[in-house]
């Protein structure tokens, strides 16, 4: 394995063979490409085995809790849009609990990369059923089949009105790294559905069964700026073919441009102003 | 009694009855007078019923009262109401539009006036509500002038135009209302520049931006949407974010986020957008995240009743979380209290990188009065001073070397922003070690647990202990928060009376030194006055103390707690009336 | 007015000229047309204006917490499948709190109908944005216009899988009666997103903005069974046109035909089994 | 000292080391020992360290302990953790797989055996852990035979291939073993038909069926999960629907939908969960509805260490949510307990129509014991009796007179289920009058609240007094919940050296007669266990009673709370030791 100026010595709890490795070698590798350092970065994670990621590399770190990742990360961004936030988190994590945050983190169109390592399953706490599970599938728990329709994170990302959408797959680092890049360097919300393998509790969206299924949408010359191109790629099936790459990809204003002080300069770096406040009082 | 007068505004929603109070008020604060004011509405956009009470002296008022001289029933609904409750030298104000004047009032006391049709003569029928405050600035006798100067401040902004129709229409009021003078001994000095007419509501909003803070992500909930109004309206003029979260969970953990990133940021709720913080207050805890949570009480459990008042969280406050960490709350106990409230949560919550928590009610959000704040504009909220934010940190982020959570004698680890040359900044919501990564290795635990409780030494040493009134006296009311003004004037009509009572009054609540409590409080006969059901100011007393109560006045009806409401029930409490 | 067996004698807290007045009447119209009393009928209410409706007429009442009425809904559904469940909620309790329970009740097809009285404001909060608040409307708080895009209801729904997706109007309340007929008659998750004006607090999206923008599906001869005909009235802009009626229909298996114990009978109606609790006691 | 064993068994995740635990289990049971067994691991899935603690004895046992007589090291970290804590008698089996034998223990102690070798050489390297097992029933001389009947009913549902592989392998490990035997006074004597071996998961699972719940909608949290992975293993053989929900308070809103339509519903989370619930927990006060929550206590705040143990939620649990209102909580002292606690809770939450929680822990949820369990299959748990359920209202749902809020003198109104002929049933969280539609008259307001708290009296009446033992003594060791076994044992070691000490131990915490436990407590010395920093029971009964504790034994490492390490500290603290 090549080094990296995001290495860092800590020890790794994932099992070995998890998905989770492609992941933090892209993810090294985007910001190596990007020229970043670790001072500039800050990595937000979810609780899971995702969320663990900005624990094995170097960074500036926040890891909160369940489901929260895309609030704080909001907040974060809001206090400081000049920071690079990146987001790791899982299905469940940013699908399941956190579905709400999703939903208006993509409606007020913050400038973060999100990484949703999409396992189709709950890792950590062993092997439930996440929203990506196909329903009917058999878990851990789920003995029956699970009851509920599959959750499409690209239909859904597109139907919130996501500015950038893409889609990487573990076993792939370097396009995954690429995706990762086009991510950050994207002016407004970018969310990349990463398919990763769960080698100990995912036996059905295995390794080969990626694959076999996955295809790259720059092969293919899809155009990232057709919206029907991309609903008709979050439409298709995962069982038949899964598209990898940047699915679509659009201008608008990110939630710093929006706000007229925001726009300004970070709102940490305003100076206080007592004159101004003693005025408000005094006009009370 | 005193020189005080009370105006009643009743009507529905809808209806304005507010914006004649703070025409009124307006008038008076112009005329050297203090004021008093408080909204009871339904929860309900029109229709209904609701009432303003405006209450003025010449001194300072620390309440309202429920007597109104001056009823401005603006529907015969709030006539039949309130005109039991008219003083003896009582006025009414009817408004006649609806048609059906009531006949069992005599005309001297009773003034019916069709306001809408007047304001139509006077060029508009929406100021209906300025007629209405001509006439009771006529029964007061305030003066033309005067009303007039409060009016132009009130409409300036909204243009010329909007001021001369409203200008005519409290002149037709006034007009109307002056062979109807309300008979008293209040003097109309002037307007006295240092004094402010401060609602709860906006001064918590101003004693967040007095220290310093930035960002208010919020989900609305009554009675605390008040406070973020306020700060969208100032957000034109101070360089702040207010967002409205997509839900109160996203909103404490934007809070969060965007303090781990060097912006102080508050967020306010009621109880049940509080609930759903729980966690994230918790995250706070271990995070060592600053951050403020205002909980404006309502009366509950769940939904409850949303547009009333009640002091119920308390105990909920203080406990609130899974595990424990230290956290600070606060109660204050009037409008101007707030203020500084707000800002001392903001402050020791920055000082001590724990959370805190302002706890309001309905009542105090949606009370007004004269006062005065003391603000110096020049002493700044120091960052440096106030977080410990360590900018002499030397580490730098190659050797990564910096730890968020350095074991320290005091319990505070020094804070740096996270992306600066200065180290890389790791915070987790999970037990870690002095580095910020996870650890649960069971000696670091332990370290942790135990220096995040030695903040404690010095979290106590800034609270101030409840303040007592007539220490020698025999009983002693009891409370905590807006029941303070209340209790103060119950107190003075009871003293009056020959009672041998004073007060205890709680503003800080949490942490509290137990011994200095017990040293305050012992060999004194408690009288607790709150607004719930179960006297939670008595069970954290005895706890923190083995001091029980001798008697409850519990308020538990959604309603404030107003002071002749507890003149009557201390009355009643055996031993005390000798 | 006419009379109904639905009405009841209870002052109704609504702003006169609400669009709330329309979707009441064309609910009891709806429950009329369907033979039902009000012993058959379990209506659960969010919090806000839209929350209030099930108080306004004769039925069996459940009325919890802001955005949680759907959770309810389904606990309910699951307990006693045979119940008729019809929840009145509102675009804040459904959309914004509530958006995690809109996604995941759809997703396990719970046989509800769901009606949102979709009046694009926060109504009884007195008029802060909601999520179908349009970017940059200026409300009572958000003075500089709102900073989220727009959430899109039907767009969310069809995305999410939904298997009944209607959009009906306060103003065409036959119309309407007849959408929650087939609502009801649905077997699975149904939603009528209603246009609703709000009197009070909407100066935009009045009485008189919708009339001008509303065209009935069914003259225009839409195939509800047609998603990507769907798709497309999902994604035109509501400022151009908004189409009413069933924009989507399929089949597919509810909640309680998914699950093995619920095919068989209510969970309710099941007799307590001591012997079988025994005897995993004692297989311990 | 006793005759007890304690085997130990370490490794990574994912070695299996709970199959060898639960082989062995397995073992001892059918040779009709009482067994012990405790889980410790990480918050992952392969890796790392985690280990088994099995003790087994003649008589009942209480808890773990962590000083083996067997240790089973599966790597050799295992080896280096526990190997100077073996006790004199003490046996090594160290799996040589990987290579490195440590050369510091004689052969006698230590035997070396490349497990996955022999379990090869057996059939398959998957009965590497049989293989373990086989050593070490070896080791305790329990008979081969014995052995062999348990490992067949172990693998008998996989197929005759697996079973015979199994034997073979366990035939491998008894082979090498038996050289080895531990030192004992151990006797086998046979299966007893009537024990169980429960661990504290399944012990709550078959309290909620036994009890009718139906219902379990969840969201997965450690230690919570189990519950509900044994309720879902279940659900193949009674009636019951487990739904995973989206988020935790989906899954309390659903109980509270189900439990309003008819069905007894239980959700189990840990206090990150239940954090989130807190505000469904108010709805189900106001609303009256029924639910049960367990909240499997772990540390904290916020994520705190996900797979560890801690007491830390009681204070938040007896005053989560917004306003007052009556609640059960509940502290089973350990699996069999639980049984009951789980049933009893459900049985009173449909009583009084009101909420209950029951706290557990990493520790009670992760433990097994043997033991009896008394329950009578046709003692139905009659809803009629329950619940009140109402099935003679006359009222028909044309007359709409149905009161689902009555006002009665113990606070319980009937309930029916909605949508029958009976009536119709209006439920609101809002503040409500009897009739179920929101009503925010003050009056009413009051009745309401006062209806609620009055079935308190009721509710106290249920709950049973801590159990004392040795009322006579000096000090008394006082706790709460799981550490009552570790309790109890260290209470014997210490009176063995003479200490004069005995117990005060509670399980039902809330609500609680205050003056009842007056007397109890009254002129006793407690000497508090918790598993927490700041001694919460302590608090609690300070509060109800006004006693202050003598000292406080705290343990906030996340690891449970071990006899031999409440004998440490209580020998230290001063007066105690004469
Ligand atoms: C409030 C709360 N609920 C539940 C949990 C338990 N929990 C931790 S991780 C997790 C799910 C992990 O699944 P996913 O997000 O897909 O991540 P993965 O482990 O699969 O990478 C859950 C349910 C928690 N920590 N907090
Ligand atoms: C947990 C919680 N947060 C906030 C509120 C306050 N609240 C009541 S209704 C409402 C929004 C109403 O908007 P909508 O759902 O669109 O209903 P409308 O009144 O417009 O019909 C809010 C925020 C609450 N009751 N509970
Ligand atoms: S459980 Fe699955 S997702 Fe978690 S580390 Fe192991 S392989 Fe990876
Ligand atoms: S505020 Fe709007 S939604 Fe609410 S009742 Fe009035 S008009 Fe209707
Ligand atoms: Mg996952
Ligand atoms: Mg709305």
């Amino acid at each position: 394995m090549s080094t990296s100026r995001f290495d860092i010595d800590r020890e790794n709890q994932w099992c070995p063979g998890c998905g989770n490795f492609g992941i933090l070698t892209a993810m090294k590798q985007a910001f190596e490409a990007r020229n970043l350092t670790p001072a500039d970065l800050l990595l937000i994670g979810g609780i899971g085995q995702a969320g663990k990621t900005p624990q094995y590399l170097a960074c500036n770190m926040l890891h909160g809790l369940h489901g929260r990742a895309l609030a704080m990360a909001t907040g974060a961004k809001i206090a400081n849009h000049d920071l690079n936030v990146v987001v790791s988190t899982g299905d469940g994590d940013c699908y399941g609990e956190g579905g709400n945050h999703f939903l208006a983190a993509i409606r007020r169109n913050v400038e973060l990369t999100v990484l949703v390592h999409n396992n189709q399953v709950y890792g950590l706490t062993k092997g439930q059923a996440s929203p990506t599970t196909a329903l009917g599938t058999v878990t851990k728990l789920q003995h029956q089949g699970t009851s509920a329709d599959a959750f499409n994170p690209v239909a859904m990302s597109l139907a919130a009105g996501a500015s950038f959408v893409a889609r990487g797959f573990s076993g792939q680092v370097d396009q995954l790294a690429g995706l990762i890049q086009n991510a950050m360097s994207h002016p407004g919300f970018a969310i990349i559905d990463i398919c990763q393998p769960c080698v100990s509790f995912n036996k059905i969206n295995t390794f080969a069964w990626y694959k076999e299924r996955v295809y790259d949408l720059e092969d293919a010359g899809h155009d990232p700026s057709d919206f029907s191109a991309a609903w008709a790629i979050a439409m298709t099936p995962a069982s038949e073919q899964i598209a990898t790459g940047v699915i679509f990809a659009k201008e608008g204003n990110a939630y710093h441009r929006r706000l007229t002080v925001l726009q300004h300069q970070p709102l940490v770096s305003y100076a206080f102003d007592g004159d101004k406040v003693h005025s408000l009082i005094s006009r009370s | 009694m005193g020189h005080d007068i009370t105006i009643l505004i009743g009507g529905a929603a809808g209806q304005g009855i507010q914006t004649i109070g703070s025409l009124l008020a307006g008038i008076c604060h112009e005329a050297g007078l203090f004021i008093y004011s408080y909204d009871d509405f339904q929860s309900r956009i029109r229709g209904g019923h609701s009432y303003h009470l405006l209450r003025i002296d010449n001194q300072p008022l620390t309440g309202p009262s429920l007597s109104p001289d001056i009823l401005v029933a603006m529907d015969r609904n709030s006539f039949d109401l309130y005109h039991h409750r008219l003083t003896k030298r009582g006025r009414v104000l009817l408004n006649s539009d609806a048609g059906d004047t009531p006949a069992d009032l005599p005309e001297n006391i009773m003034l019916s006036l069709p306001l809408a049709d007047l304001a139509k003569s006077a060029g508009g029928a929406i100021t209906a509500n300025t007629v209405a405050a001509g006439v009771v600035a006529a029964m007061l006798g305030t003066g033309l002038s005067r009303a007039r100067q409060a009016v132009e401040a009130q409409f300036r902004s909204r243009g010329k135009k909007v001021v001369e129709m409203n200008l005519a229409a409290l002149e037709k009021g006034y007009e109307a209302g002056q062979n109807h003078a309300v008979d008293h001994t209040l003097t109309f000095t002037g307007f006295a520049q240092e004094r402010v007419v401060m609602s709860g509501a906006r001064a918590a909003a101003l004693g967040a931006l007095a220290a310093d803070c930035r960002f208010f992500p919020f989900y609305p909930m009554s009675p605390g949407t008040p406070i973020v109004t306020h700060l969208a309206d100032m957000a034109q003029e101070v360089p702040i974010v207010v967002e409205q979260a997509e839900d109160e969970i996203a909103a404490v953990n934007m809070a969060i986020g965007a303090s781990f990133a060097g912006v102080r940021a508050l967020t306010a709720t009621s109880g049940g957008g509080f609930s759903l913080m729980v966690e994230g207050l918790g995250l706070a805890g271990i995070s060592e995240t600053p951050i403020v949570i205002i909980n404006a009480q309502r009366p509950g459990p769940a939904t409850g009743m949303a547009t009333r008042t009640a002091q119920a969280d308390l105990l909920f406050t203080i406990h609130a979380s899974q595990d424990e960490f230290p956290r600070f709350v606060f109660a204050p106990g009037s409008a101007l209290d707030t203020f500084h409230a707000v800002k001392k949560a903001v402050m020791l919550s920055q000082r001590f990188q724990v959370p805190a928590i302002v706890l309001m009610d309905q009542f105090l959000v949606d009370s007004a009065m004269t006062g005065v704040i003391s603000f110096d504009p020049a002493e700044e909220p120091d960052p440096a001073m106030e977080t410990k934010w360590d900018q002499k940190e030397t580490q730098s982020s190659q050797n990564d070397t910096y730890q968020r959570y350095r074991l320290t004698a005091d319990g505070i680890s020094p804070r740096i922003h996270p992306c600066t040359p200065a180290g890389l900044v790791r915070v987790s919501g999970n037990e870690h070690g002095p580095s910020g990564f996870p650890d649960e290795n069971p000696e670091n635990r332990c370290a942790m647990v135990d220096k995040r409780f030695k903040k404690l030494t010095g979290m106590k040493e800034q609270m101030t202990m409840p303040d007592v009134f007539a220490p020698e006296s025999e009983f002693f009311l009891t409370g905590w928060g807006s029941t303070r003004g209340g209790i103060m004037e119950a107190c003075q009509t009871l003293r009056q009376e020959g009672v041998d009572v004073g007060w205890v009054l709680f503003q800080d609540l949490w942490p509290l030194d137990e011994h200095k409590l017990t040293d305050l409080l012992s060999g004194k006969q408690l009288i607790l006055v709150e607004g719930n059901a179960t006297g939670q100011l008595g069970v954290l007393i005895h706890s923190l103390t083995g001091i029980r109560h001798y008697s409850l006045v519990a308020k538990y009806d959604g309603r404030p707690v107003f002071a002749n409401y507890i003149v009557d029930k201390v009355r009643q409490i055996q031993g005390v009336k000798k």
